[in-house]
């Protein structure tokens, strides 16, 4: 204390006023709780990015319904993820700075989260990681503000590979046709990985990745006709997984191989009429309008209903995972009121409540690991006809447990995949009938 | 080895003939209005959404699905009148005096408005409208099947549109006037043409081409926002490789892009999305003018 | 006598018409040589040649014995050859003196990025040469706003702002008011003799060769039918029948 | 005139001084004033451009290759120090402008935006697939680096980021405006009214060009590296060409006729984007696409025109006749129609 002396007496000053008014800041309610939500309305993802939209719009009114989050009503801010790179991240800015929302959910691409992620975490700003798949985030760093309410990539790729070496244990050759990003292209280094290490006599005969957004797939479709490969997987989603599967339809490709779609879940609705029957299909996470453990639960049916109401389709998994997000942030409110002595929360407390939560969207129950990752558990099945509904339904259920297929906490995913052996393949499985 | 080289070629052929349609409707325009159509893309994507559009509406009022082979003419030529020609009339028709680069932005405002309109009406799923695709059914070559829609219809088009092009250019006064304008327009105005006619049509024509191949593209692909933005890319590339303002040249351009892509797809699937800039680049630096432009001298 | 340009033997054909088929001539220091013929004859097309616009299918041409032909316009001006169009050929959106400065700057290659243009030391040259030309009143104005005669006088200054030793011109007073145009050559023709400048026009206006010319050649049908000292050239029958008209 | 000079100069230093007091009296970082000041550097590059009549659709590579040259260099050193980044950014966009310009100067008009386009979508495609080195889709993040040494925490780090962009704009402008006054900047303007006359004067019209090429390739290297740095991440869309359009929509935004135009053009750009962001949503495009209409429609000569032509009402009612005629002549008008398709520059 030498020259700053008066400095450092005058900022004191001020950090004591500051901490003197702060307790009566904090046990008033707000008059509403503010969420900043990143989502895709424009580009191709908006195909995820709108469902996701409309949930949150339908939760928000229900939460509003019944008086809202400790008894505080909640207000929607969206930014778009499809104007690119700087208007989001300016907006997320606005969103914190000038709209001072409470909690941010972004967002849908991984993209998008590498970016986001750290800036929340500078921020200082509470954020959902409500729907990007990429397991880096959480494995290459520590974070307090982030917490996904969802699983990563690796329990999807997991899930599905398990499922097909149960379901088709004799195959010889795989070929991959994925989307030229890094979805794409890490969804398949984990499968691979994984693939070599249980089944190492597997040729891989093609390894496609058309751009994303592309229009046509004729050429690739060609040169695995020509291939004859006995699996293929597509982890594409959107437009693009719905034109190859046309394409590949029209053509007889499903005739010849065993197609594994991870994420064909959220295509099955537009998909009618041209999705054979046992093609396996997954839902990043076990989301699905029939959900063989919840259909009959009645909020499980009101939401569906609602949704479909409101929007002319089931839901989809990007609005279970937005669902996921809004029970999240209810359980972490709760949470932190009964630890402050059911006094409303400031932020801080209510990020402390995050770590260790627990929380129910519609599907099994969630819990966010020490790492921050949720635990999600995975369901995937094979597509059948039914007299039901006008496009095909998920039959043959598997629904994983999330423990058994993850890396464990502090781990990365592809040194926890190496360590993989025969015993992996025993990953126990619930499994359900369409019907029964 | 002989047996992929078939297939690839076979694919080149039928990509490169959606692309014909849409690159020779940009080139025509900036032949006759020396205006490169930024926008041109989101015609392609209009005509694809309009003419799933009807195919769906056929579908709905329980019509035969042959009546989509017109209808997709309809839906072209009506996006191509009343969208482009209203785009000619009430905007282009003021900048013709501008300079290039405000021609070019006036037609890129163009694009950004109407690649939202396409979500303002359509939304954001993607729409499909595979019917027609279905109708033909496929055929078989190499042991590998193919869609009779592909290989067969779309170049059949292609050739044509190229044809039919050929002979109103060639043989008929309408045809007479626009090379007449293309090649001099100073000239041409000073003999009495109508150049606002002869801009007018064109423009139509050029924006028709596009929202044709929009519509032929329907049944093979997912109708979405945005499919526009790398449909204009592509087609410059096209018409610049071949030189622009060149009809037949735009054919083999189309062609050749076409086979570069299908073959990268087999040999090297990493120069895939390389390829037709990739052949525009090497083009353009050997012929500036394309592979079949002239090259003009300014008379001092 | 050397020739400053010597040109040989070019022929040049665009399409089936023959502009030049054969032609031969030399340009000697000191000449101020007008080259007359019918419209169309191929005037323009010899200027074009000979800085480097146009290449012809044959022949040569040197400037003070170098091989210039295959040389870019640039790389002749360079040498020493200014050319003044029968279209002006100026910047028109900028100032008349602007224009000037740049060609001064380019004559004295200044060239230094951050050096403002209407400081360089050829500054007073510009603004002489304006006066030169009748055009000091007009330095401020765009050259897209002057009328057409102006245009013509700017655009043969801008050509002596070079400090060229040959001065190429294509029908220098076209343009501009008959009443004015004399007085102007002359104002020209004496600054022309006074800098040593070696000038080529080529005129229609047999009374501005008759005045300023001291050597005519006659272009036609692709080849020098005629060259010698005006008063020979403008009173040979043959030349007024087919070049001047009757 | 002196009292209008001394008017304008007085203005440009309250701006000024606005500029520097922001985010000592805000107290905010200023991002989006960051963003202004480092995007107003690539489209003072095509403002550059335009004076000589090309418009460059691919000036996006040049700022992607600034972005991922922070991006690369910041990853083989943890970071970085960003007194290393930006003249290395610099330095790389140069090469590059270097390498591409000799190609490309040898064209003009729409072959120049052509060829640009066509090397900036090969930069994209290429920066898109091949993932293992650029990251793909997903970007290539870049960590914040350190400043003279300094490890910084991100308030400081950014209000470091909008000083460091402020001065290299400022200078940037300044340095523009000094180019354009300069025999080789009258040059450049001289090409795009007459290329042949450039060339009867005994000036290379592609090295003048390339001159100035390589400069706004510069400008949008050290533009893509900043905004990198504020952004952390460095996409593929830096080089894809509906941002290059972008670049020519702000240049014509704030008009084309002063170096000023780039800094007004990028700030009305971003307030109108974030505001359609914000207020409209759904419609984002439309509204900019409508802007950009109503510009080259209504106002030509983009805002600095605008502001110059009210500023001559208000100042001078006597000097009318300067600034009576902001249309170009008529005769420039006539003179590009009767202008042929021009390809190649340059000796013929």
């Amino acid at each position: 204390m030498k020259q700053g002396g008066k400095w450092a007496a005058l900022a004191a000053g001020l950090g004591l006023s500051l901490m003197l008014s702060a307790p009566v800041l904090a046990q008033q309610k707000p008059s509403e709780i503010k969420i900043g939500i990143a989502t895709f309305t424009s580009g191709a993802a908006s195909v995820f990015g709108v469902p996701g939209k409309q949930a949150a719009e339908l939760l928000a009114d229900r939460i509003n319904k019944k008086g809202g989050l400790q008894g505080v009503p909640v207000k929607l801010y969206f930014i778009d993820e499809g104007a690119g790179a700087e208007t989001l991240t300016n907006e997320y800015r606005r969103l914190v700075e000038n709209e001072k929302v409470d909690v941010t959910m972004a967002a849908i691409s991984s993209g998008s989260c590498v970016n986001l992620a750290p800036l929340a975490e500078d921020l200082k700003m509470l954020n959902l990681l409500w729907d990007c798949g990429t397991q880096r985030i959480f494995e290459e760093g520590k974070h307090r503000y982030n917490y996904r309410s969802q699983a990563n990539a690796t329990p999807e790729m997991m899930a599905a590979l398990l499922y097909l070496l149960k379901k088709k244990p004799d195959f010889k050759t795989i070929a991959v046709v994925n989307q030229d990003y890094a979805w794409g292209r890490d969804s398949w280094e984990l499968f691979s990985a994984a693939l070599k290490k249980l089944k190492p006599d597997v040729q891989v005969v093609a390894e496609l990745f058309p751009k994303l957004g592309a229009p046509d797939f004729s050429a690739e479709i060609s040169r695995l006709l020509a291939a004859r490969p006995d699996v293929i997987l597509s982890t594409s989603w959107g437009g693009d997984l719905d034109t190859f599967v046309r394409q590949a339809n029209q053509r007889g490709l499903f005739r010849m191989s065993t197609f594994v779609l991870p994420l064909a879940e959220s295509s099955l609705q537009r998909l009618a009429g041209e999705l054979p029957d046992g093609v396996i299909v997954g839902a990043r996470g076990d989301h699905y309008f029939l959900h063989p453990e919840y259909k009959d639960d009645a909020d499980f049916k009101s939401f569906v209903e609602e949704f479909k109401q409101r929007t002319g389709s089931y839901p989809i998994y990007p609005a279970f995972h937005m669902a996921q997000a809004f029970a999240a942030l209810e359980a972490a409110y709760d949470k932190a009121a009964a630890a402050n002595g059911g006094a409303f929360p400031d932020r801080e407390k209510v990020v402390d409540a995050m770590s260790g939560l627990q929380f129910r969207g519609y599907g099994r129950p969630i819990t966010i690991r020490p790492d921050n990752q949720g635990l999600e558990a995975q369901l995937i099945g094979v597509t059948r006809t039914t007299s039901e509904y006008p496009f095909p339904i998920i039959d043959d259920i598997m629904i994983f447990d999330a423990e058994t297929i993850m890396a464990p906490p502090g781990k990365n995913s592809l040194e926890w995949i190496q360590e993989l052996d025969a015993s992996f393949l025993e990953t126990p499985a619930k499994e359900y009938k369409h019907g029964k | 080895m002989s047996h992929i080289i078939i297939l690839a070629v076979l694919d080149g052929i039928a990509y490169g003939s959606l692309v014909f349609l849409v690159a020779v409707g940009l080139t025509l325009v900036f032949g006759v209005m020396r205006i490169l159509n930024v926008a041109h893309g989101s015609f392609y994507a209009l005509g694809a959404y309009a003419a799933a559009s009807l195919g769906l509406g056929l579908t709905a009022l329980g019509l035969s699905p042959w009546l989509s082979y017109p209808l997709f003419v309809v839906a072209a030529a009506a996006v191509g009148v009343v969208v482009g020609g209203a785009l000619e009339r009430l905007l282009l028709q003021r900048i013709y005096r501008h300079e290039e680069a405000l021609q070019l932005l006036v037609t890129f405002a163009v694009f950004m408005i109407l690649d939202n309109a396409q979500r303002l009406i359509w939304g954001v799923q993607p729409y499909f409208y595979s019917e027609p695709l279905r109708l033909l059914g496929n055929v078989s070559v190499a042991g590998i099947t193919y869609t009779a829609y592909q290989v067969v219809f779309l170049p059949l088009v292609a050739i044509a549109v190229l044809v039919a092009l050929r002979l109103f250019l060639r043989h008929t006064l309408a045809g007479a006037v626009i090379v007449a304008v293309t090649e001099d327009r100073e000239a041409a105005t000073a003999i009495g043409v109508d150049a606002r006619r002869v801009f007018l049509i064109t423009f139509i024509i050029g924006t028709t081409l596009a929202s044709l191949g929009g519509a032929l593209a329907a049944p093979t692909t997912s109708i979405l926002p945005g499919m526009g933005a790398d449909m204009i890319v592509l087609s410059f590339a096209v018409a610049a490789t071949a030189g622009l303002g060149q009809i037949e040249g735009t054919a083999v351009a189309a062609l050749a892009i076409g086979l570069g892509r299908s073959f990268a797809v087999f040999f090297a699937p990493e120069l895939e999305v390389l390829m037709p800039y990739l052949i525009m680049v090497l083009v353009l630096l050997v012929r500036p003018e394309g592979l079949f432009g002239k090259a003009t001298a300014r008379k001092i | 006598m050397n020739a400053l340009i010597s040109v040989r033997d070019i022929a040049i054909r665009f399409g089936g018409v023959v502009a030049a088929d054969g032609v031969s001539l030399d340009v000697f220091a000191g000449d101020h040589l007008a080259i007359i013929g019918p419209n169309g004859a191929g005037k323009t097309t010899f200027l074009n040649i000979c800085t480097g616009y146009l290449k012809p299918q044959r022949g040569t041409v040197q400037f003070k014995g170098r091989d210039i032909l295959g040389s870019s316009p640039r790389a002749i001006t360079r040498l020493g050859i200014a050319r003044a169009f029968q279209i002006p050929q100026l910047f028109l959106e900028q100032t008349v003196r602007e224009n000037m400065l740049i060609a001064a700057a380019s004559a004295a290659r200044r060239f230094a990025p951050f050096a403002r243009l209407a400081d360089i030391p050829e500054r007073g040259d510009v603004e002489s040469l304006l006066a030169l030309v009748d055009c000091a009143d007009v330095a401020d104005r765009k050259a897209g706003e002057l009328p057409e005669g102006k245009r013509k006088l700017v655009d043969i200054a801008l050509a002596l702002a070079l400090k060229p030793e040959v001065l190429l011109m294509d029908e220098p007073t076209s343009g501009v008011a008959s009443s004015e145009k004399f007085a102007i050559m002359d104002t020209l023709v004496a600054a022309l003799k006074e800098r040593a400048v070696t000038a080529v026009f080529v005129e229609h206006d047999m009374e501005m060769v008759s005045r300023y010319a001291n050597r005519v050649a006659v272009w036609s049908a692709g080849t020098i039918s005629r060259q010698g000292p005006p008063a020979e050239i403008l009173n040979d029958p043959e030349v007024v029948r087919t070049v001047i008209g009757g | 005139m002196a009292t209008h000079s001394s008017l304008r100069r007085t203005a440009l230093a309250v701006a000024a001084l606005a500029a520097i007091a922001y985010p000592l009296v805000t107290g905010s970082s200023g991002s989006f004033l960051t963003i202004v000041w480092a995007k107003a550097l690539p489209v003072l590059g095509i403002i550059l451009l335009l004076q000589a009549g090309q418009v460059s659709f691919g000036h996006a590579m040049f700022f992607a290759v600034g972005a991922y040259t922070i991006g690369f260099i910041g990853r083989a050193m943890a970071g970085g120090d960003l007194a290393l980044l930006l003249p290395a950014a610099a330095l790389a966009s140069l090469l590059a402008g270097l390498v591409i310009g000799v190609f490309v100067v040898r064209y003009r008009y729409i072959f120049f935006g052509m060829l640009n386009l066509a090397f900036s979508m090969v930069l994209f495609s290429m920066l898109d697939k091949f993932i293992h080195i650029t990251g793909g889709s997903d970007g290539l993040r870049i960590a914040r680096p350190a400043v003279l040494g300094a490890a910084m925490e991100r308030s400081d780090y950014e209000t470091v980021l909008y000083y460091v962009s402020l001065a290299i704009l400022a200078l940037a402008l300044y340095g523009g405006a000094r180019f354009l006054d300069s025999p080789l900047g009258h040059a450049l303007k001289a090409i795009k009214s007459n290329e042949t006359r450039v060339e009867y004067l005994g000036i290379s019209a592609r090295l003048v060009l390339l001159v100035a090429y390589v400069a706004s390739a510069v400008l949008a290297g050290v533009g893509g590296a900043l905004v990198g740095a504020v952004q952390g991440i460095a996409t593929p869309d830096y080089a894809y060409w509906v941002r290059s359009g972008e670049f020519v929509f702000v240049a014509i935004l704030g008009g084309t006729g002063h170096v000023a135009g780039a800094l007004a053009g990028a700030f009305v750009y971003e307030f109108i984007r974030s505001a359609a962001a914000a207020y409209v949503g759904d419609t984002w495009q439309m509204t900019l696409g409508i802007v950009l209409l109503a510009v080259i429609l209504f106002a030509p000569r983009g805002i600095v025109g605008m502001a110059a032509e009210l500023w001559g009402r208000i100042t001078s009612a006597s000097a009318r006749h300067g600034a009576a005629s902001p249309e170009a002549a008529p005769d420039a008008a006539s003179a590009r129609d009767a202008r042929p398709l021009r390809i190649v520059g340059g000796g013929r």
